[in-house]
């Protein structure tokens, strides 16, 4: 029974929202809409202030310079920087790198990086090796050496300071097997890379396109090994898990603004808000939104707490957090009426970073499909 | 997906599951169908003995008889209850309801002479509230009691109907909103009363829904007596008591019909496997495994949400609109479960409920019947869409 | 350009509905619902009347004393026959059995019976045979003698002269493949022939269980063939073509029962039709229903006019409708609050015909996954 | 799903089918990439040929300079039109509201003066309804309109605010619905005047939309002069006019965009085919299927609801709400639509439309973003339920 925050998380919460509210405005970040460069130096301005509050180095233990918090923290962190749409590598530099440089088995050298992360000294970009190229980038992560790498489109890649680049597969079949995770860190000013902009669908994220051609690995910055699929699932789930949470936050400021929005705006002589068909609507975010919030709240409190069912709960908190961000940020769209679909809203803002969050995963159609199997396999329980 | 528990509530939890278990096999439900299981007389019975057993009035305060226990430990109870599948309490109105509002409103003699009967079991209640003319909008409701003072004594007498009245025909008492001043209009001039089903001018006339079944009422007043020490609270408190006592099982109430829902869901999974659609176990077709797992999402974050509130209340901070959330979502989800049971059943869903022969002894066709008034009694779901728009998210009525 | 019924079609629904009105009313409905014979009783003498307006051969030849019309013309009369609830096995006998005693290859004993289905002296129930019996039924067909089949369970069996016992199968796999027919007529009094009365999910109809032991097959009265798949697949249709409209018809009075409902009963000092949620509600089953009724009606014009995209075009009427009745039925009973669930409102007796339609057929996940392999495989136009 | 035509109509099809082939191909079109053909001054030659080579006014009588067709070849036209992707008609809100507008409200001179400039493409005009406190509840318009006459004439001066005015920077006229009657409200005093861009104290605001391009535009007047002669009708008759204006094309209006859903789904389908998943095509995937055949059924029913529409307008039937049903109907799928390509496309949908790598040359994101407006204007889904409430089902306002 512990689904309120505690005291320290409360704590965390409200001195996130209250610095946020200072750190990233509006009118700040659509200052880099239509200049990526000036957005990844806003980004990146905005980086030292974290590091500077600690955040960067939350999951980071506490011999690295780090808070050494868990799930629920970093969940709840991450709803206040939806909230804020906040801009950067945050999620894969402070929950996925922090989180694989903990794994059993990384090198020393490796590990030895979580100093920077904390710090706020380093901030990375994730490149995915995908199918085609990955048995030549573990045999690369084995012995060092360099790496070449075909075009990725790297979401907040401006403001990297290093790539990760990262891929696992599965080597033994079954659910509870073995798997093979290769990781390296490479530098953002080394040799052999190149850095592209793009536009992104997101504008308050900016996205780049990363090719890599021979370019060296720091020693000591690679790594290949064999784990239970479950940890390598673990850690990835974090990531998973700190979208879910993202998304949540996203959705309830938009929701909040909507609902302010439409008790002011007239039409007919009285609030939009009191016509049935919009308080219906947004009666029907808010249940999506609080049930999506369940879910989340849950998925990491079962992640702390080593459950069973963490991996599962988590497909059902991104299962829904997907479908409610992109519903909910729509139907506030909608209830602002002519003005939701200007630029001068910020509702397109939340709709886009929504889409975002959920195009950056696997997608909700993978995390049902899990689901259905877990049912049709008899591994949940009723 | 379960949030932990302590030691001390583990206990308890294995207290109560034992406890049912063995007295559930002592009265031979584990051989009864479930049909036989729906048996008024059995579920009466059952009643009693849990009363006389001491697994009543958990909540209540030991000065009423009760057990005093926390709030965690009550709802352990009741999801032990759902999960054993134990038989429905037909009673509930009494305890969740009206003892709640006796012991908050009641004079000394009414707490003496009521609570008892609940806590036994032994008197059963019906909740007179809605009329015809008077169902979501509850406060047009139009059945009159006037005052009369004479060498009789000082009492109402009460002239009007109600409908929807469920075990009104099993009922030894009815708790029931009047209009004591007949001037007043809306909230204003409601009170009340406690009123013996046995009186003169009583009329139970059960109304038959479209499972076939009569579980609900019409009753009908005419001149019926009530003395005036069996009105709770003060003339004309009536709508502000109905409307707390509404509140006071917000918590709680619905943690069986969430553990129930569980089951149901998982028995489900089951029909979906032994079904044939096609040829082949209508599980393998993909659709019908994403829309369960879609019942498998909403059903388990339901029961999160309600270990949600019930921090909240634990917490004791204000609650939100966690009755209507709860109840809105619950009767939403529930009815699309069971059409996609009707839609597994295929062709079998063409068997009435009633026909011996009706896959799962009928089971999910009646209860699909059943979940189309689920989404109305209780308030509508355009009723709870309102209360969430406004008390929720604070938008203009 | 034929939406619009024509002169004569206009007619046949006027006639129709008129004719329904007087003939098949919910006060004698209603007597038949605690009691099957009373119900087959009433359903019997409703034949005879609708044998006297010639229902009973609209489809048949006219040199078989039929009216000879066609697809159009059985879809309008089906939607007056869901209008009002009509009971009995009409769409089996003067549809189904209508169509397959025409069919290409049928000897003519069996063809001659197409008179005693027009004048409505014949009335058949549906037994389809299943894959375990499919084969030594197609012998049967071959040969004739006797049928034994385990028990099936029957609509309108109570009511019927005789069984018609089907059974169907693809030959070649493609699409525009052959397909062998096997059918043949039992008569209800014959020797071997139990029929059990059931209790049915749709009161207005009665259901039966059927058991055939060694039952005779009078001479000239079997038949199995090879014909076009597509052939077997029109006259199939036909039966899925009349549930369609069927369902349409049922819906209608639902959907127009309920507005007037909701136009009359008064909450919070206004009629509940003037809240926005139960406008809402009602307008979004007006589209379903008018959306449907499209469907349905082009379903019948493509089979009329031989169209190559008839199938597919009763595919999407059926999943349409199916869908689409369930739900208008279901809001009907909302939209009428306390009252919609009684037993005294028709409510529920739209909503129980509505699913005993959706579930004759081979429902609406076979229609579904029919049109999305059209889509697939590059089947249909756009 | 094509309903049948005569031969004489199938000729006119082809005939036209045959000029726009050739048209396109002479200004190069086959050769232009999705965006190229959205540029402005492209749309707008275009528009001006089309109206040079004798395919503008269709419907309209002889007398004006138009062809006379019967509808069903108006609507072939557009069917072809639509199916041959053919550019944008920036003019459409001349030719739809108010040439018929003219011909029915308008002087012989107004007739004489405006009508040829439509016909030929030659002038654009725009629509000057909404305002900023007036958009579903469009009778609060403020826009005023004092009436003066001195030496210099009888005229009216305007001030006021219109907003969403879609084209206002390419338009030569606007029409403008305005209070000439201070004193009114509502639906009362409001007339209907033809105002030229040029005049002073016309001032055009783009306003950018959430794709990032500005399509509309507040529109401001500071005591812009327009001569009496220029108010359609009488004073006060705005109202009326605007409203028939709305039903002149209730029949044909959607046709191009009806036909247009069909080729963007088959080229959803393509995109499904093309677009990996889990190291599948994405068409592979069962409910991807599922949701594509939902929308293929919603497609063509709305195609063939247009013959429905059509065939009761050519018997002279009164029409019901089909035109709310068909903005409606058509704005929910195509949005829904379109969420399916953004879930087909997954990480590539991060990409923002107008980066030169972005799928499909970024089509699918700006649909998608655009789509979100679909459903606002011309009125919000809201507006339109409650119309088919009223309208379609006769329910209470």
């Amino acid at each position: 029974m512990n689904f309120e925050p505690t005291e320290e998380q409360r704590l965390l919460r409200e001195s996130a929202r209250s610095a946020l509210v200072g750190l990233c405005t509006m009118p700040v970040l659509r200052k880099g809409f239509d200049d990526p460069a000036k957005l990844d130096a806003f980004a990146q301005a905005l980086w030292a202030s974290v590091a500077e509050l600690g955040w960067t180095g939350l999951v980071v233990p506490e011999e690295h310079g780090g808070m050494g918090l868990g799930a629920t923290e970093f969940a709840i962190l991450h709803e206040e920087l939806g909230r804020a749409l906040f801009t950067g590598p945050y999620t894969v530099t402070a929950v996925l790198a922090a989180g694989l440089l903990q794994l059993a088995g990384c090198p020393a050298s490796l590990r030895a990086r979580l100093t920077d992360i904390a710090s706020g000294a380093m901030r990375l970009a994730l490149l995915e090796v995908q199918s085609g190229e990955r048995e030549s980038f573990f045999a690369t992560c084995g012995h060092g050496g360099t790496v070449s790498l075909g075009t990725h489109r790297v979401p907040d890649a401006g403001v990297a300071t290093h790539f990760l680049l990262l891929a696992t597969e599965q080597v033994t079949s079954s659910h509870a097997g073995v798997g093979r995770l290769g990781m390296c860190l490479v530098d953002r000013s080394a040799s052999g890379v190149t850095v592209e902009s793009r536009e992104s669908f997101d504008p308050t994220h900016t996205m780049g396109s990363v090719t890599l051609r021979d370019a060296p690995l720091d020693p000591g910055h690679f790594h290949v090994t064999e784990l239970p699929a479950a940890q390598i699932a673990r850690v990835l789930g974090d990531m998973r898990l700190a979208r879910c949470s993202e998304m949540l936050g996203v959705a309830d400021r938009a929701l909040s603004e909507t609902v302010a929005y439409v008790k002011e705006r007239k039409q007919f002589g009285q609030p939009v808000g009191s016509f049935q068909a919009v308080k219906h609507k947004l009666a029907d975010a808010y249940i999506a939104l609080e049930n999506s919030r369940t879910a989340a709240r849950y998925a990491a409190l079962a992640r702390d707490a080593g459950a069973a069912d963490a991996l599962l709960a988590l497909d059902v908190a991104e299962a829904m957090t997907s479908v409610m961000g992109i519903r909910v940020t729509g139907d506030c769209i909608q209830a602002h009426g002519g003005m939701g679909f200007t630029w001068e809203s910020d509702m397109h803002l939340y709709f886009k970073r929504a889409r975002w969050l959920a195009s950056t995963g696997r997608g909700v159609g993978h995390a049902r499909a899990s689901i259905a199997s877990a049912i049709v396999e008899g591994r949940v329980e009723f | 997906m379960n949030p932990s528990f302590s030691a001390a509530e583990e206990a308890f939890r294995q207290e109560a599951r034992i406890w049912l278990i063995e007295s559930l096999r002592s009265v031979g439900y584990d051989a009864m169908s479930w049909r036989e299981r729906l048996d008024t007389d059995f579920c009466m019975r059952w009643e009693r003995h849990m009363g006389a057993s001491g697994w009543t009035g958990l909540s209540w305060p030991k000065e009423y008889g009760g057990r005093a226990l926390p709030l965690v430990q009550q709802v352990i109870f009741q999801e032990e209850y759902a999960r054993a599948e134990a038989p429905i309490l037909w009673n509930s109105m009494a305890h969740g309801i009206l003892a709640p509002t006796l012991m908050y409103y009641g004079t000394e003699s009414q707490k003496k002479r009521f609570l008892p009967g609940i806590l036994s079991n032994e008197e059963r209640w019906c909740q007179g509230y809605s009329e015809p003319g008077a169902g979501s909008d509850l406060a047009a409701l139009a059945t009159r009691a006037e005052r009369i003072s004479d060498a009789r004594g000082d009492r109402y007498v009460v002239t009007g109907q109600k409908v929807w009245t469920s075990v009104a025909q099993f009922a030894h008492w009815c708790f029931i909103l009047v209009r004591s001043d007949p001037k007043s209009s809306r909230h204003k001039g409601i009170s009340f009363l406690l009123l013996d089903m046995k009186s003169r001018g009583v009329t139970v006339r059960p109304l038959r829904q479209m499972t076939g079944e009569s579980e609900f009422n019409e009753v009908f007043f005419d001149g019926v007596e009530v003395p005036v020490e069996n009105r709770v609270g003060e003339e004309g408190q009536g709508w502000e008591i109905a409307m707390t006592a509404a509140n006071h099982e917000r918590g709680t109430f619905f943690v069986p019909m969430l553990v129930s829902m569980q089951s149901e869901l998982r028995d489900l999974v089951k029909l979906a496997r032994t079904t044939p659609s096609d040829g082949r176990p209508a599980i393998e077709d993909p659709l019908i495994q994403d829309k369960l797992a879609q019942l498998y999402m909403d059903v388990s974050v339901m029961r999160l949400n309600s270990y949600r509130t019930l921090e909240t209340l634990m917490q004791g901070r204000p609650p939100g609109p966690e009755a209507s959330f709860t109840k809105l979502f619950w009767s939403e989800v529930r009815q699309r479960m069971l059409e996609l049971a009707m839609d597994i059943l295929g062709p079998q869903a063409m068997l009435a409920w009633t026909d011996p022969q009706a896959a799962a002894g009928g089971r999910w066709q009646r209860e699909h019947l059943w979940s189309r008034a689920i989404t109305i009694l209780a308030a509508t779901s355009e009723i709870h869409r309102n209360i969430i728009a406004e008390r929720g998210l604070g938008m203009p009525r």
